[in-house]
């Protein structure tokens, strides 16, 4: 075991697969000799060399559509976007090429891309720096999302996105880029859990927490607040955003009979919505109370100073909590 | 010095290029000469045999769409000498990534006729599998192959192959953002890749002079890409100006463009009225310079086409068309299940819940069999 | 009243917004001399000049990133996309630019664009021309939505459409393109329904059954043949996707206790994924059975011949009613 | 001929254009010199304070990041002449298209300081309104505002007015395709916009080869769009250029496009580190050409730059610097629930729903007055 930070250990998981298979190759901007705007790509041009760790010209279209004509040459690109606001320009090579070319050549050719996102906020950034745009890609069909909260996800789920033979989108949660963790270099791919898999973080019997990415953290912290005030709160990582591991969601909501999903993105169409509609779908006579969403709320990304405001936090966590469970004392005052 | 057009390395060639005039006289080009030199007669007429054979397909397949055989066909009457002389300059292991109008060329590269209709039946996605024919599928979405030849061809130069990537593309397309990027990406990583535009005159209806306000061969010098205009309907030239690319390519001389002046003799697809948009002055001065009589009587004047080869010629055509039909009216429907197929490499729990549901569903309608065969009737 | 086709009450209603403002002009591919693929536009070039039908060079994110410059100027563009799958090229300008220049701005700039996009499948055409992309679009923040099922609805929702100071998206379903139906062309725009407002278009009592676009037909038709069987089908056409007028959806959830969601999109976040959840959410103590969702797969769009394998269809819509229900004779044998 | 470069109607000229040169000296440049015959010495010394000033307003605004005032700064350190000499041709009706990194131009056009720092500040979304200085909020996704600049001049077209729009651009925004599909559509409807690209020969740690295999103004000539290649640390020659290329639009000329070759003396933002990727000879090398040095040089040489004058403008500079600070460190936050606002012009029911429950929220913590102070603690 190995204390990392996540950008460490996403480093070493890139190293690890570069050593690993010449296939894989890295393109983005300034990921060369900066090492990348987050330093999540130290060292590797001066140890792999530029032909495998390519700083490429500044466009993310051809960022995306070009490494889709390396994966056709049998490559493994892994591309970078510098932050998640700059990935829209790349969209369409996204949806209408990564996401679709393996069914359209009936499973001839093969899209073994990655693309790195550092996405969502609280880190005091300009517009455009502090977005969550998950939920666009998880409704695309043909590509799987993940997203990681810990330094041993980040390497371990960060390889086997590189291995997977479809395109996986990899959100980093970049405020947590500094979060430092217990990470095993050595970690066996094919017994560690996949990709795939929901993990229970945190177990409890009152109500099931749904969260992923940077606010995991903020969830485990939730659920001990609320334990002092005798509350359990189940607090659930997806990991896996698309598709979503529903057995461990519904196993814990057939227990707890309450639902609190909750995310950066907008709540409109942002994957709590899914989640719930799924749930209510899979569990409804096991429900006790309506699901509740705790989400940014449906506008664009507001000026760093007034961040705080738009993304859940504890606080917010909790008074969904008090929702779910039809407490009187809850903050909003509203009904679920 | 400054002026990024003044050293010849890097120089447009935007004379129009031409071996074969329009009235099937040969025309000496120093540029292009060099590169078919090794061209006999018996090329020559297997050039000729190409352009008549795509042709008869073209009108097999406008035929089958009309007789409700194909859903949509995009004809490529009046290209044929772009679309040959440039299948032609290749080797098998160069990759290439064709749009929708380019099934001369998938034809040349000895995909199954029947395969190149399925998907314009609407019962496949593919009509070939690219690695068998070192050819990408048809690429609807304007422009976005271009990336996928730069790309490919980075990744040649990574391999160490001499090979290349070529990218065709249309005078509409040249508008698109993806098409820059690619230039970018090409020059800045020398990437052994072929930008072939077949500026055809129309983007549905729109006229190249909408796209463009100067030549399109004038774009690439701007970004360091060699580039030439060549007659698009001089199959000689194309062939020529092609292998001038590729022998770049293959040299480690980087990126090259070709922009193929020729013109679209058709509608868009079967799905276009073009009466709306242009007159009949245009088309008549383009049908005089057809790149099929004019290769004939290149040779016809050399008296090297005689009536045998002719009719041999035909006869191909004749079988040609035959197998296209009986191919594409044999196509089976696909069976509805595959709707499910290669979404993923690997088990996907929500598709899979999907499919399982469906499954079940079809089979309610008429027990067992029910999930292969087609629903027509509703319930009530 | 006239008899229209959709289309021809689309024509109608740009004629009558440019005839109203000089500053309402259209661009596209192929909308001039041509009269646009589907000649929505047809004769409108002739008319009002090649300065207010402009047909563009091929490229849809210049065609959305001019018509913001065409805005800042105080311009009312109308954009045609060609077929629903070629949108993507102009996501970015759409959602960083479009969507959050009026807050960017601090409501300084207005962006009154509409984007009108032919969407949906049923007409047996290759790839990428018969895509649902509603769903990034009501995820995001700034825009607002709405999709017409009838020539009067055409008619009347462009033009308020038009006449929004916000950005909308306005999808067509282009498989009722020739779909006829009574235009009042003399609609008094104030007095209309707003462009915002659901519809219950067949009044029921046992199940609410929600849609819009191109299944609204087909919605009618399911409530037709269930009321042979006895079986009472409310039908809504949502008309706006964002936002989503839940006040009659809950009025009548609230009657039926059932609910089912039916859009061509894939069901992953779908629209249907935010109208179960948020249902749920608002109406749970009246909730008799899960929601129910009848859409598309989730696949990438399949080769025509198999399009009616992926599209709803009163039988499959039937059968999601059923299973609202929990009818015994549910076609699909599923539970909930 | 066929030839795109050889009109000289849209023929580019690629050499580097000077009016003064880095050591100070007058240089005779026959393109340039008429558009600046009327500059007399007054209006010289106008621009040096411009730099002088601006100069200033990057060191505040970098010292203001540093104490933790401002989030974020990217500073202009080096690209003085090309800001003031690009924004100081144009009329006040001429509309602006900014990147981030033009808030010298801002300065010019009138913005107040406090307001151009708020958005560095993170509290605010536009530091002035876009219709009162006929600028645009600054552009942070890379090309985007290109676009944009063009639409607008396609509307001054239409509109039938005699005015421009001006694209503001870096060297790295030049491998965007919104970029190109700018410069395809102004080159179709001919619009009266000016593509004004600083080569500052970085994009945060990418050399402008990256980018660009030969010099940037090469590429507009492909499209029919007229080029110029400027010295960007000579304000005379950027003004001069500048005006050329407004001349041409206001007189129905179309779009132009400028590449000011200038550098980036600071780093790309206050974040980033540049001694990570390049070496001090750049630096210095680059340091020998400083605007502001030269200029100052020039009217010295000629004798019309005193130190009454020289202190004239230092304490405007230290006036302009007292001002920033002062305004930015008293920028109040901004309120919580505006968060809510601008998102529509008109209700909107759900974000109404959101608002509301927020409202409640933020209430339930400190009785009424919550909503419009910050929540700082936790609640158990
Ligand atoms: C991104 C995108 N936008 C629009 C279309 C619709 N469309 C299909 S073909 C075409 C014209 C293409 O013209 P060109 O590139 O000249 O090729 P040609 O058809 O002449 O071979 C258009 C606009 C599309 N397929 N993709
Ligand atoms: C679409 C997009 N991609 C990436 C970025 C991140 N980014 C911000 S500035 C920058 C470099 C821009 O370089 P250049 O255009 O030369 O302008 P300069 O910063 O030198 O003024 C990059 C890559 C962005 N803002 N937008
Ligand atoms: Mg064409
Ligand atoms: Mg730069």
């Amino acid at each position: 075991m190995t204390t990392l930070t996540l950008t460490q250990a996403i480093n070493a998981g890139l190293r690890k697969a570069m050593e690993d298979d010449p296939k894989v190759v890295l393109l983005g901007e300034d990921i060369g000799t900066l090492g990348g705007v987050f330093r999540v790509t130290d060292g590797l041009m001066k140890d792999f060399g530029s032909h495998r760790v390519i700083d490429t010209p500044l466009a993310e279209s051809a960022i995306i559509g070009t490494a889709v004509g390396l994966a056709y040459r049998g490559f493994r690109p892994v591309c970078e976007i510098q932050f998640d606001g700059f990935i829209y320009p790349g969209f369409d090579q996204i949806v209408s090429q990564v996401a679709k070319l393996h069914m359209r050549t009936h499973g001839q050719v093969r899209m073994p891309l990655t693309i790195r996102v550092p996405f969502g906020g609280g880190i005091g950034s300009p517009e455009h720096h502090s977005e969550s745009p998950e939920a666009y890609f998880v409704h695309t069909s043909g590509l799987r999302v993940i997203s990681v909260s810990n330094p041993q996800d980040a390497y371990t789920m960060l390889r086997q996105a590189i291995a997977s033979d479809d395109p996986v989108l990899f959100f980093e949660p970049k405020r947590r880029y500094h979060a430092k963790g217990e990470v095993d270099l050595e970690v066996d791919l094919s017994r560690a859990p996949s990709m795939g898999a929901a993990r229970i973080v945190a177990a409890g019997t009152d109500v099931t927490l749904v969260t992923y990415g940077p606010l995991v953290t903020t969830a485990l912290d939730a659920a001990k607040a609320a334990a002092d005030e005798g509350i359990s709160i189940e607090v659930i990582d997806l990991r896996s955003l698309s598709p979503v591991d529903y057995g461990p969601l519904e196993e814990s909501v057939r227990r707890t009979g309450r639902l609190v999903v909750t995310h950066e993105a907008s709540e409109t169409l942002g994957l709590g919505a899914e989640i719930v509609a799924a749930i209510t779908e899979r569990c409804f006579n096991y429900l006790e109370a309506a699901p509740v969403r705790v989400t940014g709320f449906d506008i664009p990304y507001p000026p760093s100073k007034l961040e705080k405001h738009h993304l859940p936090d504890l606080d917010r966590m909790l008074d969904g909590v008090d929702r779910a469970l039809g407490r009187p004392n809850s903050l909003s005052g509203l009904e679920g | 010095m400054l002026d990024a057009t003044a050293d010849p390395g890097t120089s447009p060639q935007l004379g129009l290029h031409q071996l074969i005039a329009a009235d099937g006289a040969g025309v000496v080009d120093e540029l292009l000469a060099p590169f078919v030199a090794d061209v006999d007669d018996e090329q020559l007429l297997g050039l000729l045999s190409d352009m008549v054979v795509i042709r008869r397909i073209d009108f097999e397949a406008t035929a089958l769409q009309r007789q409700g055989q194909l859903a949509l066909w995009p004809p490529m009457l009046g290209q044929e000498a772009s679309q040959i002389g440039s299948v032609r300059a290749l080797a098998d292991d160069d990759f290439i990534f064709p749009t929708y109008r380019e099934n001369g060329v998938a034809y040349c590269r000895g995909a199954d006729l029947a395969g190149i209709m399925s998907t314009w039946r609407g019962s496949a996605n593919t009509g070939w599998d690219p690695h068998e024919f070192n050819m990408a599928t048809p690429q609807i979405i304007i422009g976005a192959q271009t990336l996928h030849a730069t790309g490919y061809a980075m990744g040649l130069t990574m391999d160490g192959k001499e090979s290349l990537a070529i990218a065709y593309l249309g005078d509409g397309a040249t508008s698109q953002g993806d098409v820059h990027e690619s230039m970018v990406f090409a020059a800045s990583f020398q990437a052994p890749v072929v930008f072939f535009c077949q500026n055809n005159h129309w983007a549905i209806s729109e006229p190249v002079g909408l796209q463009a306000h100067v030549p399109i061969a004038g774009r690439a010098p701007g970004y360091g890409i060699p580039s030439l205009r060549v007659d698009g309907n001089d199959v000689l030239a194309v062939l020529a100006a092609t292998r001038w690319a590729a022998t770049r390519a293959r040299s480690g001389g980087g990126p090259s463009f070709i922009e193929a002046v020729t013109y679209r003799m058709g509608p868009h697809t079967t799905a276009d009225d073009p009466t709306r948009y242009r007159g009949l002055t245009e088309l008549e001065e383009w049908g005089a310079k057809d790149p099929i009589a004019r290769l004939r009587i290149f040779l016809q004047s050399r008296g090297k086409l005689d009536a045998d080869q002719e009719a041999a010629i035909e006869a191909k055509a004749d079988a040609v068309a035959a197998e296209l039909r009986a191919g594409c009216i044999g196509t089976p429907d696909p069976a509805p299940m595959s709707i499910f197929d290669n979404v993923y490499t690997s088990p996907h729990a929500i598709l899979d819940r999907q499919r399982d549901h469906y499954e079940r569903y079809l089979a309610s309608f008429s027990g067992a069999t029910a999930a292969n065969t087609l629903v027509e009737g509703t319930r009530s």
